[in-house]
């Protein structure tokens, strides 16, 4: 097992030019440095017009992990820091390398930079001097110059010698914090949370709004929504505000006094109406949902026209068009979707009408909702909300003080 | 905080703790060690074994510590299967069991080829005696059928079954008793039980030791393999504070069975009396059942609903067995009994202990008569 | 008293003690409860396992609690030998395995059709890797080596077998480790582990609790069947103020082993120089093996005779693993070594925790220095 001493992070230069290079890369480093919290004697550095996370010590594997996820970076490769100049401890380093890839590579071609004018070998003598080396010393490998399995790279610098050979790919995008603030829909599903995801992918920051519906809700179901909530800030800034809002009154009031198959599109419509009062308090400037188009009866274009005419906010559905085997994809991909599964009812599964309406209109619905003291319920809901900070930082939940 | 959910666990007596805090500290020697540590602790544990023999009328010899009941079915239904393998591999049990026979005899069954028949059971929860003795064939080996419902509480024709089946010295007879112990009397040796599991922690003792009775001269392929210890039936260095632990709560347990033998149906019928008001509010246990489960349904209101409205009272249930709980799927014993999906669905099983009081009880039911209404007024 | 048989248990640490107290009286809810209680003690015993897995240096969801290393070797083998059966039916192991590897294997082997190689190991305890590398077939499905011997020391190559499996994608590598974790770093995702047993009252907690890690992605058919706790790799209601307890004693341990890292091996160190004027008295233990056991031998001296000589001058050591002390056999450890029947016969295991101190090396070695010619004379 190779002993790293830095992660290389590369990321999407090219779209930044001028002066939002410095805040994106501002946002960046403090993305990964909190990230990666807990290996406290790894250390985020920019030099040079690239940033590099040093490890002094800490495990490769286990810093790598964190930092992969974080929004912005196209892709972070290991290397290791040769600090004497010899020829010998250059190849022994490269060779260690090259095997340490599972599974073993089959071929290889090695690209020697060298910056360090001093070091006796120039950079076309170092690509032979490395790759016979390796090639004597390790079976069943050859070196292809065209398409190599394993590019291994060596620069030298007047720091030292840095090697590098494998390069782990990372989500791009951009780093969140970066471009504005919107407030995703959130229930315990599998599509909400893949939604904020890809929401923040666009380096948006985002806060959660959940609502709950006790006693036909529970604390697990609440537990449910910050893990969910915890697992997708990894990708951003590592922690999330989640707004829980008492969703019981309403329902009950809906289900009571309008029609059963305008339930779903009434109810929706409250959700956005509460939805925006709260973007309002929390200066955010848009909305984020799970909606796809025609997953379910409720979610025809018709619906959403429907719903959507309580808001003048733009509300951002970046599934809209993907199938549902494409959204369970990427909730597998981003860690989200064991915990979705878990089958605690929420506020959308406790009242479900025998045949909701396909085709709701904006008339019909204002109409049906003219029984309710809308304004009042809103303010209500909004009033009585709750604040809670999901993190993925395990001390900032709730610990127990017993270890 | 009212706590009716001692079918899923039961809060260890203080007695038990303070006595396990010591053995924690002073007999932390390894029963096997061969220094007087060691062979202090071996004396705790033998005291121990005789212990619950005497507690289940059975000899000393017959008595193997487990690690829960999970680990006392497993190791008395796959000894079992293995070690007469050639005998035959056919097994009866019944279709209301606990996951902890139930899918240990699936798993035999798609693994290992043995043969299962699952007796139904009758809107009581029981199965018939007719039914078992169908199904017996000469490849016949074991038939396990738990004494006392974990749902439902229906209590399972054991004393006729266990004579039934001394007609067949072949076939062992395994009883899942974790819900019988100290709330009726669980005597093996008359039962004609061969092999019996109990769990510490549904009788106020810790979680993760249990018991597996196994009647001389029944041999077991060893489940877990390795030192020795408890006659090769289970070894693994001892859980000494966890097995003395139970032991005293054997004990206490035992001893208000004795003192108090109706404490828990004086406050069953107290339910049954007091919910007999609420409409909507159906029954589901056999009138005839263990005296610590009710188990009721509201249909139009699921479970999940009621079990958090009654949380805000301050009153913990669960609503089916603790452990498949957090599927949302109807209860499969009251679906066995034929009771419907919808009563399956709304269930709640209410679960006593020497702990609770009458008051705990009218409390409940004042509760239940106020929150019932209002949900199936929110629901309509 | 000197107790220097810390490897067949120790004692608890006192703050063991006091959290598992205080769980037993608080979080006595099942985690698979619905209600408040349920969901305490399950965010409890989520913490307990992201800590575990802290400390391993591996995911949350890779960590099994079971009820000791005898189950956690019991499930790895078995759950990898059921499960992978169909790719092949070898399986590699060592002859210095505890019984609950070894026996486990010869199980499989006499019941299940299991073919085992037992790999030798050479006059330091070791198995060799070409061994290994020759003993492999198409059919080996798992390869299950010891991290350090509990009798005597010896510290096995795992990173070398981890790195060497490594191009064999189809063998799964099992460590039992349990007297590795406390003593020397263990790391089980950068050896190339698949499967690793530890036991907590090896290190200060409570016994009847362990742990298991499967490395992701890694199947098992489950040894214990139930209601699916545990990933449904060890069902049954979770012991969680013995895992709470667990959890505590590896913090404080790994703790001691990184504030001290030097501690035991000054002790070891101190003996083996102590001794060294000793005639008669033989060092059995590599010099490079685990720095927390030392098994000497004084041929001439049945074991136990001076065992009970140390024990009258209250020192407290053991003659080989405790659960095969009862048994008057010589040590197969030390026969597998070499070493002769004699020393196998004479042979004492010291083993040492931080909690022991260098003056009571100092007593150990005085008194031996009394004891051995006295029992000397006498024997001649
Ligand atoms: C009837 C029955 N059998 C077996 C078990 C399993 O016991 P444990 O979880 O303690 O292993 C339980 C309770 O969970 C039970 O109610
Ligand atoms: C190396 C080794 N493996 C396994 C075990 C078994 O552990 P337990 O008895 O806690 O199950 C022991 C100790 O007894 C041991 O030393």
């Amino acid at each position: 097992m190779v002993q790293y001493d830095d992660i290389l992070i590369r990321y999407g230069e090219m779209a930044l030019k001028g002066k939002n290079r410095g805040m994106f890369e501002k946002q960046l480093a403090d993305n990964i440095r909190r990230g990666i919290h807990d290996f406290p004697k790894a250390k985020v550095e920019t030099a040079y017009g690239r940033m590099y996370v040093a490890l002094n010590g800490e495990p490769y594997d286990g810093v790598a992990e964190r930092i992969k996820k974080i929004f912005g970076i196209t892709s972070l490769s290991p290397t290791k820091r040769v600090e004497n100049f010899t020829l010998e401890s250059i190849q022994e380093a490269s060779l260690s390398l090259m095997k340490d890839i599972d599974p073993a590579p089959k071929t290889f071609k090695v690209e020697v930079k060298r910056t360090n004018k001093r070091f006796p070998h120039r950079s076309m003598e170092m690509n032979h001097l490395v790759g016979g080396f390796i090639l004597k010393n390790m079976d069943g490998i050859k070196v292809d110059v065209h398409q190599p399995e394993v590019l291994l790279k060596v620069e030298i610098r007047n720091e030292g010698a840095f090697l590098t050979c494998v390069n782990v790919p990372g989500f791009g995008g951009l780093p969140v914090g970066t471009g504005g603030k919107a407030m995703l829909l959130l229930s315990g599903g599998i599509d909400s949370p893949v939604a904020g995801w890809l929401t923040m992918k666009r380096g948006m920051r985002i806060e959660g709004i959940h609502f709950e519906s006790p006693p036909f809700t529970s604390e697990r179901a609440r537990q449910k929504v910050l893990d969910l909530a915890g697992i997708i800030s990894e990708y951003g800034t590592g922690e999330m505000r989640v707004h829980m809002v008492p969703f019981t009154e309403i329902q009950t009031e809906i289900r009571q006094k309008c029609p059963e198959h305008y339930l779903i599109t009434i109810m929706r419509r409250f959700m956005m109406r509460i939805a925006e009062a709260i973007a309002k308090k929390q200066k955010a400037l848009a909305l984020s949902t799970g909606e796809s188009l025609g997953q379910v009866a409720s979610q025809t274009i018709e619906s959403m026209h429907t719903i959507n005419n309580v808001t003048n906010y733009p509300i951002l559905r970046p599934l809209v068009t993907m199938d549902k085997s494409e959204i369970m994809q990427i909730a597998h991909k981003i860690g989200t979707y064991e915990t979705s599964i878990l089958p605690f009812e929420d506020c959308c599964t406790i009242f479900v009408p025998k045949s909701p309406v396909t085709r709701p209109t904006v008339e019909k619905a204002s109409e049906f909702e003219r029984v309710l003291d809308i304004e009042r319920l809103v303010q209500d809901a909004v009033e009585r909300t709750e604040v809670v900070k999901a993190s993925s930082k395990k001390e900032e939940q709730e610990q127990f003080d017993l270890f | 905080m009212v706590y009716l959910d001692n079918g899923a666990t039961t809060a260890p007596y203080p007695e038990v703790v303070e006595t396990m805090k010591e053995v924690l500290q002073t007999y932390y020697g390894n029963p096997s060690s061969l220094h007087h540590l060691g062979v202090q602790s071996e004396k705790v544990l033998k005291q121990s074994r005789e212990l619950t023999a005497k507690f289940l009328e059975v000899s000393p010899g017959e008595i193997v510590f487990t690690s829960g009941a999970t680990e006392s079915n497993n190791t008395a239904i796959k000894g079992i299967a293995f070690q007469y393998q050639n005998r035959g591999k056919h097994i009866i049990t019944s279709a209301v069991e606990h996951p902890a026979v139930l899918d240990v005899c699936k798993q035999l069954q798609d693994i290992f080829g043995v043969r299962l028949t699952v007796l139904p059971v009758d809107s009581k929860g029981m199965v018939r005696l007719d039914d078992l003795k169908q199904a017996i064939t000469d490849e016949t080996i074991l038939v396990s059928i738990m004494f006392v419902n974990n749902e439902v509480g229906s209590i399972q024709p054991i004393q006729e079954i266990g004579n039934y089946l001394k007609s067949f010295p072949k076939i062992f007879f395994h009883v899942d008793a974790v819900q019988a112990f100290g709330k009726i009397p669980v005597k093996p040796e008359t039962l004609g039980i061969d092999l019996l599991s109990l769990s510490a922690h549904k009788f106020h003792g810790p979680k993760g030791t249990g018991i597996l009775y196994v009647r001389k001269g029944t041999q077991l392929t060893p489940l877990l393999v390795g030192g020795g210890q408890e006659a090769k039936f289970r070894p693994g260095t001892e859980n000494l504070a966890g097995i003395v632990g139970m032991v005293k709560a054997m004990r206490l347990t035992q001893q208000k069975l004795k003192d108090q033998p109706d404490a828990l149906k004086r406050m069953r019928n107290r339910l049954v009396e007091g919910l007999q008001g609420l409409e909507g509010c159906y029954i589901n246990s056999p009138e005839e059942g263990a005296p610590h489960i009710l188990n009721l349904s509201v249909p139009g209101v699921k479970s999940e609903v009621l079990l958090h409205s009654l949380e805000d009272k301050g009153i913990y249930v669960s609503t089916k067995s603790a452990c498949s709980s957090k599927l949302d799927r109807p209860s499969r014993v009251l679906m066995e009994m034929g009771l419907g999906e919808e009563r399956a669905r709304s269930a709640l099983r209410i679960s006593l202990s020497y702990e609770n009081t009458i008051d705990e009880m009218d409390y409940f039911i004042t509760t239940m008569k106020q929150v019932v209404p209002q949900l199936k007024q929110m629901l309509n």
